[in-house]
């Protein structure tokens, strides 16, 4: 699928890509992968994990040389050295993973790499004055002084946005933005967007979340495989249909949970005390309980206290105050390893940094936790025929691709190295489990298949504590909710009895008796 | 006719033994013409092979340094046919000295004494100051004969002269050395005897900065003019050095050195094996054998009063005839007295 | 992808070719004093393997650089930084020589063993120190290590010339009892092949039992690899840098201990010789694995052998340093020799990736 | 004299601050080259190695010009060509930053010694050449104590200090500054942003070849004059360890050095002037490591070195 470059007008496009190749070591990444983009327009890109989106973001932004082909920029071609000739270029290009220097300031990443300059030195005021005038005039607030490593991701975001604006980016590329993101801030991004839309901005939108696609894109780009499949406009087509032409088959965006009954209360925290790693209070007189075979969601911006609160219940940070109680012993003080002894489960929220040994095999990382309880050890030795054969009965069961137990856990796919993770907790049969934004950054098939999961643990009787910034997904796998907010519960709901917007307000600082009461006020008489 | 050294960890270059026997070997090869060669040791494990090694090729292995006394005394029987000498190495413990070695030591005390007085006698300030690298026995003994000698000058003046000792715990360290040589400048010490290796450099180094700042000179002065200066200042800081004769390193600062004829034995041993004189055993040399002595101090003598030239000259006449003997241990050191009465 | 070197060949390969640079390019430095490289490097050869005497001298240097590298590659597979493997030697080396002095009247059958655990102990004593302290407050083991190893000369040479000091002459502690001297295998004149190799060479396999067979190797690999993930995985990382800290430690330590009870049966001033510091380039040359250990220290050994040998020839040992240096420069730069070799494979020339 | 006593008597007196700035100036210019080496994310323990190149080239180039100013650029130079080595392999091969570094120490060692004999003749120590000459300060010179702490300093006291203010000023308050430090912590997100990755470590580990030579040349033509075979006696790695302790800080690895160079010069001190058998003397060598392993653990807790430090950065 060649294009005749004759019969377009090169200057309507921002970008053409055209018959781009990018060939790695062991893949061909981009497959004669023509891409274009009009002048002003969103365009997404969607595709499964690994299709090749951000590898031809990176071409496109310099950063990898094509192995073949042209880009052209407003017509005119380029050939890019490195990311300072796109930055010159005019293009600009938020990363999938934020490219941030956690110990420099927000005025100090933005302007790195163009500082403004009094005599020869930095001049921080001047960078001060020009962030802040820039994220005023385009809403996107930040405090210039904090460091990134203090800034909730949200904020994160916009700094990087700002960092292109910056430097005056013309095409803006984002790389899976809202991944990290709360409806709220989805929300305020996409008008982000649109302002930029109107400025005359292009803009690149990479995404898995189909909704967000049909609702921001102007054109959708369909790749799979390294090859384009499909060009549709927003307005031809539905995230259904979306769906099934990334995947190649019917993909059940949301999954139904059965009809059960809990059993026995078997997790009790009363009024639970966390720090962060400042010192400051980040759970502050948490309670709750989940009983066997139920789901209890946990919502919330980021940041709000759930790491903190998943770390302290399994072991990895300590509790201040209260109690946590597992099937009636206080195990508040308890180490990981007492808890794990106690079938309590943990998918973490971050794959590369908690989750997994990136250097192990998957053999080795199929039995981090339990590494050495029998049957995988005894008397202090391995049992390597054990532990080769229950990795290859969880490969297979969990459908690992590629299905090799000696691969190094590290060389997989985001979404292959997440089943590996599921597939260690599951095959541990966790009595409690603590999951954190199990599907973030996973494709459509690889989310539905992790929800199945999840009910597959609910369904064995498992008590379950998910957490995730994904509304969709705390909705539809929790049996109750709670949301937090600056440490704080504001509230428990049961998802079929709440609507989005009320969670909304939870998750911006109102408790649920008041917005309650406000409606009963504002609605009078009508409800009851 | 091959003579091989093997020197100890130190190595050539130390300006103090290992040099001090390369020097008396190349003596013995410019006299006799024989084949000479150096072995360097790089660590003590290193002492059994290259000895052994020498012995296939040479006539006469000499071992160098106090380090060596063990793989001396495992190789040498090993090589009956090889003639061996060992400097600065004491006999083992059971006293038999193999026939085949032939070992030096020598009475560092002895020319200790001679600079401990002389330090004695010339500072203005009433101490004296003793750097030490380890606290070995030949570092001991040096510091033993020094502080006699002072104790000495003491006895016969009547004078209280007192001594500031410090260790290095290096033999290499020169930085430590110069700093360790000002902070006893600090107290009070105008005169320093190092007994420290290449540590002793550093020493000296700190001797000349002080002076020179009290000379009002730079550091090209000639030896004229530090010896006008040291006499119309009428103070001044000085050096002693150890072992070979240092006092070229900074003329007119090195008050003396205490030598260790460490070139004289080398070159007895040897010369004793080429004329087929070679005997075996223990020597232990003294001043009466020219194993120890006074350097020349051939920029300072006109430094020092010509009765204190005497006097020294004179307690090395009666440590040679044994009217004097100069303690070797912490004990005699502290029950030493003298009752030296000058002749003149 | 035509010339396909497998991965193993080539994790010898790199090595073996740094090896071969690193001669090649001594021989140049050896010309340019006017001297003959080739009889040099045949008297080097000779001298390190030429006759018993040779392979005795040869393989009582390796004896501890097998385990000084053992203790350095085993703080590395545990992402620590133990530059400490010289003082615990020394410590290794005193609570031996305390231990064997004082052990009077019992058979070898006990004493041996006593007086090598009491190494053992004396080393992972003092590497726990710094373990601990990293466990306990974050101090960075590079610093505490390196600050160790001095504390651990100024011991000795406390010991040497204070509480231990016997005899004159040299300072030195007096002789361990004749029950925990370890036995030579064999006595060629003076040099003697010690039976400690076959306690060192033993230690290399347990080593990579204990890495690649046990749960323990298992968690230390775990945390030097990624240390959150150890962490959420049940493993305590606090016991964790102390216990490897106390290996890496014991293997030291037992070094020492081979040391006095194989060779010298006694301590003295500087008797180390920087064989802890030389662990480290064991440790990198042999890629932290415990058989790849054993290789590089009888290659150092073999080459500080011979370059002693090589002064007979009237060429500085120190020639032998800069070799030693620029096989490490390629170890470390491997990708460059990993390129040349795929260069000079290929029939074509060139063409890799 | 009770030890106490002895203690308030040292620290009282000038010449133990003199003591303390001479000890503390060598790790100051090693520990700041490690500074600029790591900021940047190239660990460089070869400081040790640097300092000893550096030290024995000044000595050489004076020797044969007489000059030691020359003796200085010399030592400078072949300091910055000798990291460039090790910048070469870690930065260009993305090789093990501690292998690389460890070969740099022992060809250093093999080098310097290697070279002795034909240049001197002789091994083991050089011959003596002309030093920097010292400096004195009218106005300082006047001013009772601090007067005679800065009596006959050297020059390179002086310049320890400044280099610490440059590169403070350096790291912290310059666009290029900004750029080392960003690189340190996250390369790709400075490469993304057009920064020179590769060039920045660059000059990251030639400045520590540079700052490393300058204090071995302080160690052999600042203080004696002559070059000595072990001659930085392990101060490369004292000066690595103020560095960490310094939290990878110029002002920080400062005052670390300081603290090190205090209580050598107490312990130097406290040798002359407490009367105590000679081998409790020895033994006194101990107090600056002891104190740098209890200010390590007790008072100053976790440093963190920047986040890519010693991580290789490649492109693709
Ligand atoms: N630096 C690299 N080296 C080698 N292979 C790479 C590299 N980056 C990407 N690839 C390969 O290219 C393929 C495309 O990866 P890419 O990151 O572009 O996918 P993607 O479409 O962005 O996926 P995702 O939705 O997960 O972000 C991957 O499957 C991988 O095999
Ligand atoms: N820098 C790299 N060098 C070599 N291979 C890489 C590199 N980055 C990624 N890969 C390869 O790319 C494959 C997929 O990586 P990638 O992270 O792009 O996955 P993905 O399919 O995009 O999944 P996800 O979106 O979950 O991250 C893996 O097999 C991995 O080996
Ligand atoms: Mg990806
Ligand atoms: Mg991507």
């Amino acid at each position: 699928m060649s294009i005749d470059l004759s019969s377009i007008n090169k200057k309507e496009y921002a970008v053409i890509m055209k018959d781009i190749v990018k060939r790695f070591p062991k893949v061909l990444a981009n497959d004669h992968v023509n891409f274009l983009v009009k002048k002003g327009e969103v365009h997404s890109i969607i595709g499964e994990n690994g299709a090749g989106k951000s590898t031809l973001m990176n071409q496109l932004y310099g950063l990898y040389t094509p192995t073949s082909g042209d880009i052209y920029i407003f017509g005119e071609k380029k050939v890019f050295k490195g990311p300072g000739d796109a930055i010159k270029a005019g293009i600009g290009m938020v990363h999938q993973h934020f490219m941030l220097v956690d110990t420099l300031t927000v005025a100090e990443n933005i302007v790195l790499g163009s500082e403004p300059k009094r005599g020869m030195t930095f001049d921080l005021k001047k960078a001060r004055k020009e962030v802040k005038e820039l994220s005023e005039k385009y809403g996107l607030f930040v405090d210039v002084d904090a460091k990134i490593e203090d800034i909730p991701v949200g904020m994160q975001q916009r700094v990087e946005i700002l960092k292109t604006i910056y430097r005056g980016a013309e095409i803006l590329i984002l790389d899976e933005p809202t991944a990290v993101l709360t409806p709220q801030e989805t929300k305020e991004l996409f008008e982000i967007i649109n302002k930029l839309r109107e400025d005359g901005k292009t803009i690149i939108f990479i995404s898995h979340k189909l909704h967000e696609v049909m609702e921001i894109s102007d054109n959708i780009t369909v790749m799979r495989l390294g090859k384009v499949t499909g060009h549709v406009a927003a307005k031809d087509t539905n995230a259904r249909e979306l769906a099934n032409m990334m995947v190649g088959r019917e993909v059940v965006l949301r999954v139904e949970k059965s009809e059960k009954e809990p059993g026995d209360t078997i997790v009790e925290v009363e009024d639970l005390w966390i720090k962060d790693n400042r010192g400051l209070d980040a759970v502050r007189g948490v309670s709750f309980k989940i009983r066997k075979g139920e789901v209890l969601g946990v919502a919330g911006v980021a940041g709000n206290g759930q790491t903190e609160l998943v770390e302290a219940l399994t072991g990895l940070r300590k509790i201040e105050n209260g109690k946590y109680l597992y099937k009636g012993e206080e195990v508040s003080k308890k180490t990981v390893r007492e808890l794990r002894e106690r079938n309590i489960g943990h998918i973490p929220e971050d794959r590369f940094k908690y989750a997994m040994v990136k250097e192990f095999p998957n053999y080795y990382n199929m039995i981090l936790g339990k590494h050495y309880k029998e049957p995988f050890a005894k008397n202090g030795f391995l049992n390597h025929d054990v532990i080769y054969k229950n990795a290859d009965i969880l490969v297979k069961r969990f459908d690992v691709r590629p299905p090799d137990r000696t691969i190094p856990t590290g060389n997989l796919s985001g979404g292959n190295q997440q089943k590996v993770v599921i597939a260690r907790e599951v095959s541990f049969n966790p009595e409690f489990i603590v999951i954190a934004q199990p599907t973030r950054g996973l494709d459509v098939g690889a989310i539905e298949y992790v929800h199945k999961e999840i009910l597959n643990l609910r369904e064995k009787d498992v008590a379950v504590l998910l957490v995730s910034m994904e509304l969709e997904e705390v909705l539809s796998l929790s049996d109750r909710i709670i949301v937090m907010y600056e440490g704080e519960i504001m509230g428990e709901v049961k998802p079929d009895e709440v609507t989005i917007e009320e969670i909304g307000l939870m998750m911006a600082g109102h408790k649920l008796e008041d917005i309650k009461l406000e409606e009963k006020l504002s609605h009078g008489g009508d409800s009851n | 006719f091959k003579v091989i050294m093997v020197t100890d960890v130190g190595g050539l270059g130390d300006k103090s033994f290992n040099d001090g026997a390369w020097a008396g070997v190349l003596r013995a090869r410019d006299k006799y013409g024989i084949d000479v060669q150096v072995i360097q040791s790089k660590e003590q494990s290193d002492y059994v092979d290259n000895l052994s090694n020498a012995a296939k090729e040479a006539d006469v292995v000499i071992a160098v340094g106090f380090m060596m006394s063990n793989a001396l005394f495992d190789v040498a029987p090993q090589y009956p046919a090889t003639k061996f000498i060992g400097i600065d190495i004491a006999p083992p413990e059971g006293g038999n000295v193999p026939k085949n070695i032939q070992l030096y030591l020598f009475k560092e005390q002895e020319s200790a004494f001679f600079v401990g007085y002389l330090a004695a006698a010339m500072t203005k300030t009433g101490k004296v100051g003793f750097i030490g690298g380890i606290a070995i026995p030949p570092v001991e003994r040096f510091r033993y004969g020094y502080v006699a000698g002072v104790k000495a000058y003491n006895d016969i003046y009547g004078e209280n002269v007192e001594v500031i000792v410090g260790y290095t715990d290096s033999f290499t360290d020169a930085a430590k050395g110069k700093s360790m040589a000002l902070a006893q400048f600090d107290q009070g010490a105008d005169i320093i005897f190092a007994a420290a290796g290449a540590c002793g450099n550093g020493v000296i180094d700190a001797a000349k900065e002080k002076s020179l700042k009290v000379y009002g000179l730079d550091a090209n002065a000639d030896l004229a003019k530090i010896v006008d200066a040291y006499y119309e200042k009428g103070e001044g800081y000085f050096a002693i050095g150890v072992d070979s004769d240092q006092d070229y390193m900074a003329p007119g600062y090195v008050l003396a050195s205490a030598l260790k004829r460490v070139d004289n034995a080398s070159y007895y041993g040897v010369r004793d094996a080429y004329r087929n004189r070679f005997k075996g055993g223990l020597e232990v040399l003294g001043a009466q054998e020219d194993g120890v002595g006074l350097s020349p101090m051939k920029y300072t003598k006109g430094m020092v009063p010509s009765r204190i030239l005497a006097e020294v000259e004179y307690l090395n006449y009666a440590i040679k005839t044994g009217m004097l003997v100069v303690p070797d241990n912490e004990n005699d050191l502290n029950n030493f007295t003298t009752d030296i009465e000058f002749p003149f | 992808m035509k010339n396909k070197i497998s991965k193993n060949a080539m994790s010898i390969l790199v090595p073996v070719v740094s090896v071969i640079i690193a001669l090649f390019i001594a021989a140049i430095v050896i010309l340019l004093i006017g001297k003959n490289p080739i009889s040099a490097y045949w008297v080097m050869l000779k001298g390190a393997f030429g006759d018993k005497a040779a392979w005795a001298a040869n393989i009582s240097k390796m004896m501890s650089l097998v385990l000084t590298g053992l203790a350095v590659g085993f703080g590395f597979k545990a992402g620590i930084f133990n530059i400490g493997a010289e003082g615990q030697m020394m410590m290794g080396a005193i609570t031996a020589t305390f231990v064997g002095i004082n052990l009077g009247n019992v058979s070898p059958v006990f004493a041996i063993p006593i007086t090598m655990l009491a190494g053992i102990l004396g080393g992972a004593f003092w590497a726990s120190i710094a373990g601990y302290l990293k466990a306990a407050t974050g101090a960075h083991e590079v610093i505490t290590t390196i600050m160790l190893n001095w504390i651990a000369v100024y011991l000795t040479n406390y010991f040497v010339v204070g509480p231990l000091a016997v005899g004159q002459g040299v300072p030195k502690s007096p002789e361990i009892a004749q029950s925990a001297q370890l036995p030579p295998l064999m006595t060629v004149q003076a040099n003697t092949l010690p039976s400690g190799i076959i306690i060192s060479i033993v230690m290399a396999f347990l080593v990579y039992i204990l890495l690649e067979k046990t749960t323990t190797g298992y968690e230390v690999k775990a945390v030097g690899y990624n240390l959150y993930a150890a962490e959420a995985g049940a493993i305590s990382l606090k016991k964790n840098i102390v216990l490897t800290m106390a290996i890496s430690g014991a293997l030291a330590g037992l070094a020492g201990a081979l040391e006095v009870m194989a060779i010298h049966h006694r301590i003295f001033a500087d008797f180390s010789g920087g064989k802890g510091f030389d662990g480290i380039s064991i440790a990198l040359i042999g890629q932290n694995n415990p058989i790849g250990i054993i290789f590089a220290a009888f290659l150092i050994s073999s080459l500080r052998t011979g370059s002693n040998a090589m002064q007979f020839a009237r060429v500085p040992d120190d020639i032998v340093t800069i070799i030693q240096g620029i096989i490490i420069f390629f170890v470390a730069a491997d990708r460059i020799v990993r390129t040349w070799i795929l260069k000079f494979s290929s029939p074509k020339g060139g063409e890799s990736k | 004299m009770n030890v106490f006593e002895a203690i308030i008597a040292s620290l009282t007196s000038p010449v133990f601050y003199k003591l303390m700035l001479m000890s503390a100036t060598p790790l100051i210019f090693a520990a700041l080259g490690g500074v600029f080496s790591e900021v940047t994310g190239v660990t460089n323990i070869a400081l040790e190695g640097i300092m000893k190149l550096g030290a024995f080239t000044a000595v050489v180039f004076t020797f044969y010009t007489g000059n030691p100013w020359i003796g200085l650029a010399g030592a400078l130079i072949a300091g910055v060509l000798f990291s460039w080595l090790h910048a070469y392999v870690s930065i260009r091969w993305s090789a093990d930053q501690i292998v690389s570094a460890t070969a740099l120490i022992l060809i250093a060692t093999g080098l310097t010694a290697f070279l002795m004999e034909p240049i001197f003749g002789h091994s083991g120590q050089t011959d003596f050449v002309a030093k920097i000459p010292k400096v004195k300060f009218e106005a300082i010179q006047n001013v009772p104590f601090i007067g005679e702490i800065f009596d006959e300093m050297s020059i390179f006291v002086y310049l320890a200090f400044i280099a610490v203010a440059l590169s403070w000023f350096l790291i912290y308050k310059t666009p290029l500054g900004l750029r080392m430090r960003a690189v340190g912590e996250n390369p790709k997100a400075a490469d993304t942003l057009g920064v020179n990755v590769f060039g920045i470590r660059y000059f990251g580990v030639l400045m520590s070849g540079l700052l490393a030579a300058f204090g071995g040349a302080y160690l052999s033509i600042g203080e004696l004059g002559q070059f000595q075979e072990n001659m930085p006696s392990g101060k490369g790695f004292i000066a690595l360890a103020a560095m960490i302790l310094g939290n990878w800080n110029p002002v920080g690895a400062m005052w670390a050095a300081l603290l090190f160079g205090a209580s050598d010069a107490l312990n130097i001190q406290l040798q002359s002037i407490l009367d105590i058998p000679p081998e409790m003397k020895a033994l006194l060598n101990l107090l600056p490591f002891l104190v740098t392993i209890i200010v390590v653990s007790g008072f100053v807790g976790k440093t963190r070195p920047p986040a890519a430090d010693g991580i290789p950065y490649e492109k693709e």
